[in-house]
C-alpha cells in the first residue's frame, strides 16, 4: 500500500497495465515527453519508449479513428483527449465506430479501447476545458462510460476498463487529480464496471452522483446528517453507462427519496435517466418529487462565476431540504 | 517564392489506351494473371448489374453499383497479399470479391441481414463504411498496429473523389505520414459525388497533388486501365510496405447512379455518360486480350455465364441464410449484455406475441 | 390553401422564406441541381441561382461552421445535413460554436440559423441513415430543436426557425416526408417555437411524443379509445428544446398517467428529461409510472429488424396498457 | 509521375535578416508606418511581459504569451483594412491589439469576465477561439458572407502549426479554394504544439505547401520579420480580395512557455531557445530602424515607458470594471429566457442569500 493522489494512480495503473499486456499503448496529445497535460502519462515514455506512448497532432477524430482501427486489428489502445470538450471533434468516432463495430461487423469485429480524458470544472480554466458530457455517450449504445472519484477507485477502474473488451470512455475528474492521497495497493485489482458502490449506508434519502462531485457530496451529507440527525445514503455511481439500476433502484425503495448530483447541464443529462429510471421501477416507493442538482442550463460559464454554477454545497443542501420537505 | 495553385502538373499513369492497346511500356504482367484479372472484372459487373436488377425487383434493399470501376477496384485489390486488409466504402463491392468476401455475404449486406457485415470472420476486409472518411482513420489505426507488431501487411483505404474533403480523409493522411505506416489511401474519382461533380467538390486540379500536404507519394492512374491500376499498386504496396505511405488517384467514372435511390439524370449529361462508355474498362482489357490471343468471344460468352450462374447461386445461398432476428441486436452491443439490455430483449420477445 | 405533403411544404417555405429575406441562404450536400435528396430543395437552384443555393463538398463540420461564420456576419444560412446520423461530424460545430457564439461574445454575435435534417426510421436505409440524435442536442444549451409531425406544421415551424435569432436543428422525419398531404395555406403563417401542440385532449392518460411518431401514436390511441372507452391526451411537443414545461405538466397533473414515445434509444434521451420533468413537477399527480417506448439501446438496426425495433403499434399499446394497468 | 513526398521545395520571404540588414528589396514601406510597426511591437510585448506577471501573481487566470511572435501578429494585422475581420485563437493578443482591441478588454477576458469576448462590440475582431481550427471554418463562413454582400472584406483566421492537423482546417481551406472566398489562413508556425515539435506535427517539410492540396496560393514567410510578413500579407490581401484565397505560413518561435500552465523546461533544449532568441522580431526591428536613424534608445526607452503605463491603465480599468455576475449567463444563452432559465436563474439569486 502507498498513498497516492488520483493522478499518481491513473499513473501507476497505466505503468502497470503496460507491463502486464504489450498490447496497449498509449496515445494523445502532449502524452510522451510532457508526459500529458496533468501528467498522467508522466515518465511512461521513458519506460516504454515512443512506440508505445505516442504523440499525435492535434486532431482528435484521429486519435479516437485510429485507436477504432488498432483495435480492431488486436492492440489495446488508451488513447487521451486533452479536455472533454474536445471530444466533440471525435463524435462520430466515438458514437459511430467505436461504439457501432461490434455490431456492424456482427460480432466479428471489436473495438477493446479506452479514451481518457480530464473533465469537470472548479479549476479556472479557459472555455472548454471544464464541460462534463458524459450524458452524450448515455445516449450512444456500444460505449461504457467509467468515472472514479478516488485514487483508490482509478486504478481499480482503469485496470478493468483497459481489460474490458468493449470501448471505454473513463473520465478523470480534473478537480480531484490531486485533491487528496489515499491507500492505493500497489498489487492487481479490479473494480466490476457497471456496478455502483454505496459509499454510506442511510436510511432517509439517497443522493446519488458520481466523480467529481462525490467528495463534496460527502462532506455536505456529513454535515447535514451532524445538523439535523438524519441518515442519508450516498451512491457513487462509477460507471454511469451501463447504470447500476439495482443499487439505484434498492436504495430508493429504501430511503424514499432521491437527490442526483453533477456537474453537467441539467436538461436531457445524467440526471435526467437516473430520476426516469427510478420513477420507471420505484415510483410507488416515492415520497418526494426527485431533485437534480447540476450545471445549470448554459454553457460552462467564465472562471468568475463557476463556483456558484456549479452545484456547490449550498445547492446541494438546499437539494436535500426540498426533497425532505414533503 | 508563391506556391501558385495547381502549379505542378500531374501526369496519368497509363498502360492500355481507349482501345486496349499498349501505350507505355508493356508490362511484365503473366499472361495467367491478364486472363484473371478480366474474369474478376466480368464477374464484378455480373454481381453489379444483377443486384440493380433485384433491387428494383425489391428483393434486396439499397445497392450502390459499381459499373466502370471494376478496372480501379480489381486491379487494385488483385495486387494484395492474403495478409493485406482493405477498409471499403459502400463501393467496393468489386475490391471485396477479390480479396475474399463471398457473394452471397455481399447479398446479406444489401438485404440488411446483420450477418451481412461479418466480413472479417473469413478475409481480412473491415465491413462496409458509410460514414464518408471514417474508414480512412481505421485503415491508418490497422497500418498502425501491423506495423507495430512487424506483420508486414499493407492496410487499404478505399475512398471516393468527394470523400477527399471530409476532416477525416485529411487526419487519416496526416497520421500515415507522421508515422510511417503502410498504408495506401485509394482514392476512386469517379468525377461525381452523388451529384457534386469533381470541380466543385475541391479546387486542386487533381486529387493527387493532395500528397503534398502531407509528405508522402501520390500519383494518379488511369483508373479505367486495369494494367495500369494493377502495376501503380504494385509499386505503391511496395512503398507502403517499406513505410512509406502512399494516395493514389485513379481516374474513373461512374457510369450508373450514385445508388438505387438516385436519380443522375436529374444533374448529369447523358453526352458525359456516353463519352466515357468509351472507356469502359471491360471493353479495354478484352480488346488486349483478344489482341493478344488470350480470348476469345467464345471464352468471353462463357466467362459473363460462368459468372451468372454463381451469382445466382450465391443470391439463393444468401435468399434461403435464416434472416436476422430482432432478439440478435441486444447480443451484439458489448461483450456481455447488461441488465437493461436483457430486460428489452425479453420485453421483444413477449412483443412477438402481442402483434 | 393547398394540400401538400411535408416535403412540398419545406420546399414550399424554403422558397418563400428566401424570396422574403435576401440574406436567407441554402447550403448542404446535393441540394442544388439535385434539389437534396429528398427533393427538399428541388427547383430552388433555378429560382435563386447557385449563390444562393449552394452545393457543398462532403464536408459536415464546415457546413456547420461557415454558417455559423456567415450568420455571425448577417446572413440567415440554412444548411442541410443530408441524414442526421452524420451530424457526428459536425458535433464541435453545432455544439460548441454555433450554440455558444451568443454567450462567448457575451451576446455581441448571434447564429442566427438553421440546420435542417431528415432523420428517423422506417424506411430501410443503410446504416447511420435512420438514426434519431436530437437527444444530443437537448443537452446542449443554446441550441434549439425543433420538429415537425405534419405538412401544416412543417411550413409554420420551418418559417419560424428560419426567423429566429438563436441557432435551430430542425429535424425532419423522412418517414412522413410523402406519408400524406393536408391543407397548408400558402399565406405566411409561423408556429411558436417552444410551444407544444395538444392533438388531443383526454382524460385518463397523455401520451408525449413528437416528429415521426405522431400519426402512429394517433392511430393506436384511436383504436384504444374505441376498444377499452378510454379517453387519451396526445401531446405533439413539435420542440423538445427548449421544452414546453407547461404543457407537459398541465397535462399530467389531469390525467395522473404518461406514457412517452419516440424513436431516439431509451437511456439518456428525451424521454428520460420528459419523465424527470413530470417527476419533479407532478410527481404527485401521477398514479403509475412513466413508461417510454423508445427505440432499444442498440445502435439503430439493419432494415430486416427495423420494424420491431422501433415503437411500432404494438409496442405502444402495450405501454399504454402497462400505465394503465396500476 | 510519382509526386515525390516534398519535391517541391520551398523558398521563405524574407527582408531583414538577423542583424536587422535589408537581404532582398528593400521595401517600399513609409517610415511613418515602419516607426508604428515597431511601436506596435513594444506594446504587444510589453502586454504579454504584465499578463505574464500578472498571472504569476494570481491576478489574472491563465493566459498564453505570444512573446516571440509580435512581428508575425503585428505584420499581419497592421497590414489590414478597418473593414477586414480577424478569427483569433488563444494566442492573438497583439494581432487583437492592432486591429482595434483594447488592452483592457483582453485583460477582462483573461480574468474570467464575460465581457471579456465582446471584441466585436467595437471592431472586426471575432472572439478567442479556443477549440483548435474551429476558427478557420468560422472564417471562411465570414468571408462568404462579405462576398454575398460585395463588403470587399477579407477574413483572416490566425491558426498555429499544430492547428493545420486537425480536420477544420482541412475542411475550411478546401470550402476557400472551392468559393473562391477572400481569406487568408495566417500559421504561425511558432515550432510547437505544446510540447510537441513541428517535425511531429506533420511530415510535409513546410506547411505553407499545403495549399497545394486545395488549389489555393501558399506561401512562407520568416515570421520574424515584421518587413516581410506585412509585405507578403499585403499582397495576399490583395490576391484574397480578388477571391484568391491564401495560406501563409509564418516562420517563429514561441520563446514562451504555451501558456502559464505548461512547463517547457520538460520538453524543449534551452540552446534551442537561445538560438531563437538572436531571431527576435523586437531586436531586428529596432537595428533597422537604429540603422536608418528612424529611431534611438532615448525613444526606445520613451515607447517602453508609454507602453507600460498603457498597460497598467488597462489593467486598472478592467479591475475596476463590473465583475461578472452569474445571473448574468442565463441572459446570453438564447435571445429570449425559455422558462427553464428563468427558473434557474431565480433559483441562483435565491441560494445566494443562503450562503
Ligand atoms: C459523413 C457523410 N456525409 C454524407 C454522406 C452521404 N453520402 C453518401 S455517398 C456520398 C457521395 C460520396 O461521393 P464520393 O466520395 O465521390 O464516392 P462515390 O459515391 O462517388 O463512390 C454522400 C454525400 C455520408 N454517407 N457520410
Ligand atoms: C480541439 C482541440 N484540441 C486540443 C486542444 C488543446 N490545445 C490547446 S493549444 C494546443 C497546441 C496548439 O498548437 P499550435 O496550433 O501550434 O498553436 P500554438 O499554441 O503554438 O500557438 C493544444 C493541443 C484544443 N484547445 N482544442
Ligand atoms: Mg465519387
Ligand atoms: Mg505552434
Amino acid at each position: 500500500m502507498t498513498k497516492m493522489t488520483m493522478i499518481e494512480a491513473i499513473n501507476f495503473t497505466l505503468q502497470k497495465e503496460m507491463e502486464r499486456d504489450n498490447r496497449v499503448i498509449c496515445l494523445g496529445e502532449d502524452i510522451g515527453k510532457n508526459g500529458g497535460v496533468f501528467r498522467a502519462t508522466d515518465g511512461l515514455q521513458a519506460l516504454f519508449g515512443e512506440k508505445r506512448v505516442v504523440d499525435t497532432p492535434i486532431a482528435e477524430s484521429a486519435i479516437v479513428g485510429t485507436a477504432v482501427g488498432m483495435a480492431a486489428r488486436g492492440l489495446r489502445p488508451v488513447a487521451e483527449i486533452q479536455f472533454l470538450g474536445f471530444i466533440y471533434e471525435a463524435m462520430d468516432q466515438m458514437a459511430a465506430q467505436a461504439s457501432r463495430i461490434r455490431f456492424r461487423s456482427a460480432g466479428t469485429l471489436t473495438a477493446p479501447m479506452v479514451v481518457r480524458s480530464p473533465f469537470g470544472g472548479g479549476v479556472r480554466t479557459p472555455e472548454l476545458h471544464s464541460d462534463s458530457l458524459e450524458g452524450l455517450f448515455l445516449h450512444s449504445p456500444g460505449m461504457k462510460v467509467v468515472m472514479p472519484s478516488s485514487p483508490y477507485d482509478a486504478k481499480g477502474l482503469l485496470a478493468a476498463s483497459i481489460r474490458d473488451n468493449d470501448p471505454v470512455l473513463f473520465l478523470e475528474p480534473m478537480k480531484l487529480y490531486r485533491a487528496f492521497k489515499e491507500e492505493v495497493p500497489e498489487e492487481d485489482y479490479l473494480l466490476e464496471i457497471g456496478k455502483a458502490n454505496v459509499l454510506k449506508e442511510g436510511e432517509d434519502l439517497t443522493v446519488i452522483t458520481y466523480g467529481p462531485t462525490v467528495p463534496l457530496v460527502k462532506t455536505v451529507v456529513e454535515q447535514f446528517e451532524k445538523q439535523e440527525g438524519l441518515s442519508i445514503e450516498i451512491i457513487d455511481l462509477r460507471t454511469i453507462a451501463p447504470l447500476d439500476e439495482d443499487t439505484i433502484i434498492a436504495s430508493v425503495q429504501k430511503t424514499g427519496r432521491a437527490v442526483i448530483v453533477h456537474e453537467a447541464v441539467k436538461t436531457g443529462g445524467p440526471g435526467a435517466e437516473i430520476s426516469a429510471l427510478i420513477n420507471e421501477k420505484a415510483l410507488f416507493h416515492l415520497s418526494a418529487p426527485i431533485i437534480r442538482v447540476t450545471g445549470f442550463d448554459t454553457p460552462y460559464p467564465v472562471p468568475s462565476v463557476e463556483d456558484d454554477w456549479l452545484p456547490n454545497a449550498a445547492r446541494i443542501s438546499q437539494g436535500i431540504h426540498e426533497v425532505l420537505s414533503h | 517564392m508563391w506556391i501558385e495553385p495547381n502549379e505542378r502538373i500531374v501526369n496519368q499513369v497509363q498502360i492500355l489506351d481507349e482501345s486496349g492497346s499498349i501505350i507505355g511500356t508493356n508490362p511484365d504482367i503473366p499472361d495467367e494473371d491478364l486472363i484473371a484479372l478480366y474474369k474478376w472484372m466480368v464477374q464484378a459487373r455480373t454481381f453489379d448489374q444483377r443486384a440493380l436488377k433485384l433491387q428494383r425487383q425489391g428483393r434486396i434493399g439499397t445497392y450502390a453499383p459499381m459499373i466502370g470501376q471494376e478496372a480501379a477496384q480489381i486491379g487494385s485489390a488483385y495486387a494484395l497479399e492474403k495478409r493485406d486488409w482493405i477498409y471499403p466504402s459502400y463501393r467496393e463491392v468489386a475490391a471485396s470479391l477479390v480479396h475474399g468476401v463471398s457473394m452471397s455475404n455481399f447479398f446479406l449486406y444489401t438485404m440488411g441481414n446483420l450477418q451481412g457485415g461479418s466480413s472479417a470472420s473469413v478475409t481480412n476486409v473491415f465491413p462496409v463504411q458509410i460514414i464518408i472518411g471514417a474508414q480512412c482513420l481505421h485503415a491508418v489505426g490497422g497500418a498502425w498496429a501491423s506495423k507495430y507488431n512487424s506483420e508486414n501487411s499493407v492496410s487499404v483505404a478505399y475512398i471516393g473523389d468527394g470523400g477527399t474533403s471530409q476532416g477525416d480523409f485529411h487526419e487519416a493522411l496526416n497520421f500515415a505520414g507522421v508515422y510511417k505506416l503502410p498504408v495506401v489511401f485509394f482514392v476512386q474519382n469517379n468525377q461525381w459525388a452523388i451529384s457534386v461533380p469533381r470541380s466543385k467538390q475541391t479546387a486542386s486540379d487533381t486529387i493527387a497533388q493532395k500528397a503534398a500536404a502531407y509528405g508522402i507519394s501520390g500519383i494518379q492512374v488511369d483508373g479505367n486501365d486495369v494494367l495500369a491500376v494493377y502495376s501503380t499498386m504494385k509499386e505503391a504496396l511496395e512503398r507502403a510496405r517499406e513505410g512509406k505511405p502512399v494516395l493514389i488517384e485513379a481516374v474513373t467514372y461512374r457510369q450508373g447512379p450514385h445508388t438505387t435511390a438516385d436519380d443522375p439524370t436529374k444533374y448529369r449529361q447523358n453526352e458525359e455518360v456516353e463519352a466515357w462508355l468509351d472507356k469502359d474498362p471491360l471493353k479495354r482489357m478484352k480488346a488486349f486480350l483478344l489482341d493478344r490471343n488470350l480470348w476469345n468471344e467464345e471464352l468471353d460468352q462463357q466467362e459473363f455465364e460462368i459468372a451468372n450462374e454463381k451469382v445466382s447461386k450465391a443470391f439463393e445461398k444468401a435468399s434461403s441464410s435464416p434472416t436476422s432476428k430482432t432478439s440478435e441486436v441486444f447480443d451484439l452491443v458489448y461483450e456481455q449484455k447488461p441488465k437493461q439490455l436483457i430486460e428489452q430483449q425479453n420485453s421483444i420477445v413477449t412483443e412477438g406475441a402481442l402483434k
